[in-house]
């Protein structure tokens, strides 16, 4: 007796609760695309917003419904890029690889401090302080908020506070562009290797006190190479839409703030004087 | 409205050293040229003014060199009669170069300032004192050197009924109003009709701290008959010369957040603008000097002096004299003067004091190590406008900025130090903000 | 003159601090707490001070230990793990074993302090935090009381107190009820006076309710205690206890009984009023004070325990957190309907 | 996703629920017998073998029905499965010993939602063959057990002195009464974790050091 009860009480309730799943099944199931999800996967999950979306799943979502190409995201791999644009059978939209460039060489061997900065160890809470202390005014506090910000690691500061950017691992994602108080960095692509490395507006052997390796304004690049780079302000300022492949500009500066960046560190030119200072300078007279 | 009052201050706040003994008698002195007077064109909140000399030209002291650059912006005039040496960058109290002129001063050169035409308090339209403050390039002699006309232009369907000249001047070691409101008194209330008539508001009172009687007793006798001022005498508290704060003290009304004095019906103006103001408009002249406290236990001849705007700092201290282990020097005063890190900075009109430290006053600040936060709320009870600033303090460590601004009120803070200054833990609270601050306002102009 | 040739400081404003600093308010802690101390001195001989030093030496020893350990600077300067070594200390009963007290101690600065990120992250009071689990791990142990004002107290020592470690204490002293569970179990009722001067059994802090009221005070007046706290304790305490005993006499002791006896002092002036476990604003620390006092007072007259003041200080600080979410001071310049006047 | 996966052995397949998934130090599953019933060693080591004897058993059913219920309605039948065999259980510890059966109380019946056991019935039976689950529940239910153990004896070992009830350190040993009491199941569960976790740290530190530089 006990058995048929039992039986008929569990074989009961199934009936019931199978009527009730198969309501809820037919009312609330949900469609989404399954392809997003995919291409998500497939995704390198950093969230960094290089591809100008706000994540990765946006992007996933984007990529899509074909409203961006698969390049766009420039931390995923070449293969992973193509992967996707196989998986969705859209093109790739390939882009050539960008990386950030700092517009400074003025590390502590080369350009002095005004005044010692105390307080909190961040180039931002400096920039607030008087400007930081550092004599150029436009130059890299090296307090490394940018190392910080990579989530690549793929800034790494030097010996001499500069910041030094590993071309490899740079996903070109923007995150040391906001960083930078002093607005040092900018996103370019790889083949881009003529490059002004200083951002100060001041001219003459006055800045030369400040910083050895600054651009004094002499205009000599600019004569060399008519058309390619034009004075503004008081800078060069590359024209990368003309033929940039040459090392013409470079020979004459006389302190090699504009170099030629090889893979294996930037070059400069024969006139460009040696660095005298060696040591670490922080402080000296205002 | 009693004149006497104790009682009328503001809620919290904090009691810092005075420090003014040492300068407070001292009377105002003429500060010599210095070899070259460098005249930044931005000394204002707001866009520089436009040179309208050349190099090589020669100027008249007092004579306008560079005239307004559209309505937030200000003239300036020759601090000193000399020729324009070269017009360049020059260092400036933010961080950056700003464009400035350098003015190499004639020796033999008798210095009479130039004159231009009066303008009569009792004649003049609003319009015209309005536009004859900015061609005298009257900005916020206090400190925050905002155009003075633009804030008493009152915005259409706006109406003030009260003009507070603030002579308060709560900041430690300061002593340049004090000082003003005993030696030109009559400047002061000459200045009050021009703004009283500019604004068309009915009176005037001005505030000064317990700790000035005498400017006080100077001030009540220095009033005209029939010109609707009152003096009155609040009590000692930083930041009371703050603009909310001393609203709040003499009115009792609160600024709305993220509004103006003008939506209580108040204004707010100086008491050392509102002297160079009865000062220079009736004699059609514009500011080229200022006065200001050199003091600090770094300097060796403190006092109160009249300096020609332009001076840079090294000239300054090196003819007052200094010690030798000096190892800060800041504008303004201690709570919120902003430390310099060249002295090739210049002397700009919103120079209120020059205060040098040295290694044994800073020496208790730096070496102070930082602890956690053990919520105290010593901040809690010292922050005059009630924000938390433990709570903020701890999300900007944390890099949280745009919920400090959303939840804490971050953008409220006018960064008076209160909260920095009583902190047992020394956490630089300030800073924080500052840094929140900018990150917010950046993130709100990168969205647009 | 001579010329500037110096390297400027530059750093943010303001450049003067008030001078105060978290060790500088620790120290005063410390010396406040002192008066009561030397007390339990008194009153229980050789025990409190054996018990008092190795309270206070296992907390700033597993500190230090730690922090070295961890390759961190040492953070036994600021004086708080002396607080709580102290504070701990003070609610033990004398005669303890002396390794429960070490052990007790290293819980109260590991359980309480450190792994919540130590000085200032802590929500609960370490030394209750140390007491609690010490209550818990040896309920006998914890609740047996050596009369105070002993014969001999400063000749020697009781057995118990040097029990080797992880062995059971013997008592061979004279023990005796505190104030509190008298009344609670035998209905006895102890004289005001001798409560308030101390001279009635309990832990070592809990005797002189006089002194510590002086310790209070000294640091209410210094601005380093939040006075707010314990005048809401000891206000909800007397007013709470005054109701029952006006309903019925005969059932619920006085106010001036629950005032005085107890941990209530020691833990409304100074286990309350820690900092780091409080609320910031005013009115929390009001409420919180309210709360605690309920606690108290319900648990002592309703709850199965003679005592409640630790668990209502936990408690209290529970709440702290969504306190200070939920009563956030009105920023200037929000009032409603504030608006223009003119 | 009914695929079998093939990638390990059947070795690994049992061991990796003892130390590397372990399901309590490591997934933080079953918390509730994990700090409930490890009061004492016998306690812990009764719970984990009833645990585990429903956890191999329901392992072996839902992956043998795996192909045949649709989709919509395996949590029910997996639910089934497992709480016939927590009755078969229930019974079995009863006509073992009764004074078990009164110490572990409602815990034996709530093992039918110990997540442990639907969830490797759905994560790894429902995708596997009979012989693999079998393996993966005996594999999830002796880590279980070793870790009720762990956590059981060191309570019992400080609370009361002893071990299985055996006095260890004489009879004058002061039993720390907390250790007995459900918060000292949360204390000795932390103490536990941490010891994992520091465990697994170091060796993910020690791996790091000795790969050389592979990013690059």
């Amino acid at each position: 007796m006990l058995f048929l009860t039992a039986v008929a009480a569990i074989g009961g309730l199934a009936v019931v609760l199978a009527t009730l799943l198969a309501v809820a099944n037919r009312k609330l199931a949900v469609q989404e695309d399954p392809r997003i999800d995919a291409v998500e996967d497939m995704l390198p999950h950093a969230n960094c917003g290089a591809c100008g979306f706000p994540g990765c799943r946006p992007f996933a979502e984007a990529v899509v419904t074909g409203v961006a190409k698969p390049g766009k995201c420039s931390v995923s791999s070449d293969a992973g890029r193509a992967a996707i644009a196989n998986y969705l059978g859209v093109d790739v939209g390939a882009e050539e690889k960008r990386v950030a460039r700092l517009a400074c060489a003025g590390g502590s061997n080369v350009a002095r401090d005004h005044a010692r900065y105390q307080g909190l160890e961040s180039c931002a809470a400096a920039a607030l302080v008087a400007g930081g202390g550092k004599g150029c005014f436009w130059g890299c506090l090296g307090l490394a908020d940018c190392a910080r910000a990579c989530t690549f690691d793929a800034i790494h500061m030097n010996e001499h506070g500069l910041p030094v950017v590993d071309e490899a691992k740079c996903t070109a994602c923007g995150d040391c562009v906001v960083a930078c108080p002093k607005d040092l960095f900018s996103l370019h692509t790889i083949s881009h290797r003529l490059w002004v490395a200083c951002k100060s507006q001041a001219a003459g052997d006055g800045m030369l006190e400040d910083c050895q390796v600054g651009c004094t304004a002499c205009g000599r690049c600019a004569m060399d190479a008519p058309g390619l780079i034009t004075m503004q302000g008081n800078l060069p300022v590359v024209d990368y839409t003309k033929n940039h492949q040459t090392r013409t500009p470079i020979q004459r500066c006389p302190t090699g703030a504009i170099v030629w960046l090889d893979p294996d560190g930037p070059q400069k030119g024969p006139a460009a004087k040696k660095i005298i200072r060696k040591g670490v300078r922080r402080d000296a007279p205002t | 409205m009693s004149t006497s009052g104790h009682d009328r201050t503001f809620a919290h706040g904090v009691h810092p050293p005075e420090c003014k003994d040492n300068t407070a008698a001292l009377p105002i002195r003429q500060f010599p040229f210095a070899p070259v007077q460098v005249v930044p064109l931005l000394q204002h909140l707001g866009k520089p003014a436009i040179a309208e000399v050349q190099e090589g030209q020669e100027v008249t002291r007092g004579q306008r060199i560079a005239r307004p650059d559209g309505f937030m912006s200000v003239a300036m005039h020759a601090p000193v009669t000399g020729v324009v040496e070269r017009i360049a960058l020059a260092p400036a109290i933010s961080g950056r170069m700003e464009p400035a002129i350098f003015i190499r001063p004639f020796p033999g050169s008798t210095q009479e300032p130039l004159q231009g035409a009066p303008l009569d308090a009792g004649t003049a339209t609003p319009a015209q004192i309005l536009s004859a403050i900015q061609e005298a390039g009257v900005v916020g002699l206090g400190g925050a050197a905002f155009p003075t006309h633009a804030k008493l232009k009152i915005p259409d369907g706006k109406r003030a009924d009260t003009l507070l000249i603030n002579g308060a001047e709560c900041e430690p070691y300061l002593t340049t109003d004090h000082r003003v409101m005993l030696e030109h008194a009559a400047d002061v209330m000459a200045g009050i009709p021009f703004l009283l008539k500019a604004t068309g508001v009915g009176r005037a009172i001005v505030c000064i701290e317990a700790n000035k009687q005498d400017a006080a007793a100077t001030m009540r006798q220095a009033i005209p008959p029939g010109l609707p001022v009152e003096v009155a005498v609040l009590p000692v508290k930083y930041p009371q010369g703050a603009e909310k704060m001393l609203i709040t003290a003499m009115l009792g009304r609160e600024v709305p957040s993220g509004g103006l004095p003008i939506d209580v019906g108040a204004l707010c103006v100086n008491v050392a603008t509102t002297a160079e103001i009865g000062h220079l408009l009736p004699r059609g002249a514009g500011i080229h000097e200022r006065v200001l406290t050199l003091g600090g236990p770094g300097i060796v001849k403190k006092g109160n002096y009249r300096v020609p705007i332009g001076t840079p700092l090294r000239f300054l201290l090196e003819t007052v004299g200094f010690e030798r282990d000096i190892t800060r020097v800041f504008l303004g005063g201690p709570m919120m003067g902003n430390a310099v890190s060249s002295l090739d900075i210049p002397v700009t009109k919103g120079t209120t004091a020059v205060i040098a430290f040295t290694a044994r006053q800073t020496g208790n600040v730096e070496q102070q190590r930082e602890y956690p936060c053990i919520r105290c709320g010593y901040c809690l009870d010292a922050c005059p406008i009630f924000l938390n600033p433990s709570m903020l303090g701890l999300l900007g460590k944390n890099g949280e900025h745009q919920r400090m601004a959303d939840e804490f009120h971050l953008m409220d803070c006018f960064e008076c130090g209160s909260c920095t200054f009583v902190c047992p833990a020394h956490i630089p609270l300030v800073q924080h903000f500052r840094i929140a601050k900018r990150a917010v306002r950046k993130a709100k102009a990168a969205a647009k | 003159m001579s010329a500037f040739d110096k390297t400027l400081q530059i750093r943010s404003s303001p450049h003067i601090l008030s001078g105060n600093s978290v060790d500088h308010i620790m120290f005063h802690v410390v010396l406040a707490l002192l008066p009561a101390a030397a007390f339990a001195c008194f009153a229980f001989g050789l025990t409190a001070v054996l018990t008092l030093l190795v309270a206070v030496g296992a907390c700033v020893g597993i500190e230090h230990v730690l922090c070295v350990a961890n390759r961190k600077p040492s953070t036994v300067g600021d004086w708080s793990a002396v607080i709580t070594g102290l504070l701990y200390g003070l609610t033990l009963p004398p005669g303890l074993p002396l390794w429960m007290v070490a052990i007790g101690g290293g819980i109260a600065i590991v359980v309480g302090k450190l792994v919540f990120g130590g000085l200032g992250q802590n929500p609960f009071n370490p030394a209750l935090v140390g007491r609690a689990i010490l209550q818990a791990a040896f309920p006998v142990a914890m609740t047996t009381w050596p009369v105070a004002m002993a014969e001999g107290r400063f000749s020697g020592l009781p057995s118990s107190l040097l029990t080797l470690p992880f062995l059971t204490p013997r008592y061979d002293g004279v023990t005796a009820a505190t104030p509190l569970s008298a009344w609670k179990f035998d209905h006895h009722l102890a004289g005001t006076s001798d409560l308030a001067l101390g001279f009635t059994g309990g832990s070592l802090g809990e005797t002189c309710a006089l002194l510590i009221g002086l310790g209070g005070l000294y640091l209410a007046a210094r601005r380093m205690l939040n006075w707010r706290i314990p005048v809401a304790i000891l206000a909800t305490v007397a007013l709470f206890a005054g109701i029952l005993h006006l309903s019925d006499p005969a059932r619920f002791a006085g106010p001036l009984f629950h005032l005085f006896s107890g941990g209530l002092m020691l833990g409304a002036v100074f286990m309350a009023t820690d900092m780091v476990g409080s609320p910031l604003t005013h009115l929390g620390s009001v409420i919180y004070g309210v709360v605690i006092g309920v606690l108290v007072v319900l648990i002592r007259v309703f709850g199965g325990m003679p005592e409640g003041v630790m668990y209502a200080i936990l408690i209290g600080n529970a709440l702290v957190p969504h306190l200070d979410n939920l009563l956030r001071p009105r920023v200037y310049g929000t009032r409603a309907g504030k608006g223009a006047k003119a | 996703m009914a695929t079998d996966q093939q990638t390990t052995s059947d070795t690994d397949e049992f061991l990796k629920g003892l130390f590397a998934q372990n399901p309590v130090f490591v997934q933080v599953l079953g918390t509730c017998p994990t700090l409930a019933v490890t009061n004492s060693a016998t306690n812990a080591l009764a719970m984990g073998l009833a645990t585990t004897f429903v956890l191999v058993m329901s392992n072996a059913a839902v992956s043998a029905i795996r192909n045949f219920v649709p989709k919509q309605v395996r949590i029910v039948s997996y639910i089934l499965v497992i709480s016939t065999f927590v009755t078969v259980v229930d019974y079995l510890i009863q006509a073992i010993s009764l004074d078990l059966y009164k110490a572990l109380g409602a815990f034996i019946a709530l093992i039918v939602v110990n997540c442990i056991i639907l969830g490797r019935a759905e994560a790894f039976a429902s995708k596997n063959n009979v012989k693999r689950s079998v393996l993966d529940g005996a594999g999830m239910g002796v880590g279980f057990t070793i870790a009720l153990f762990c956590l059981g004896s060191v309570r019992e070992l400080v609370g009361k002195g002893s071990l299985f009830g055996l006095s260890l350190f004489g009879s004058h040993y002061q039993g720390w009464v907390i250790m007995i009491l459900p918060a000292g199941g949360f204390f000795t569960l932390a103490a536990w974790l941490q010891f994992f976790n520091w465990r697994a740290q170091r060796r993910a530190r020690a791996a790091a050091a000795a790969a050389p530089e592979v990013a690059r």
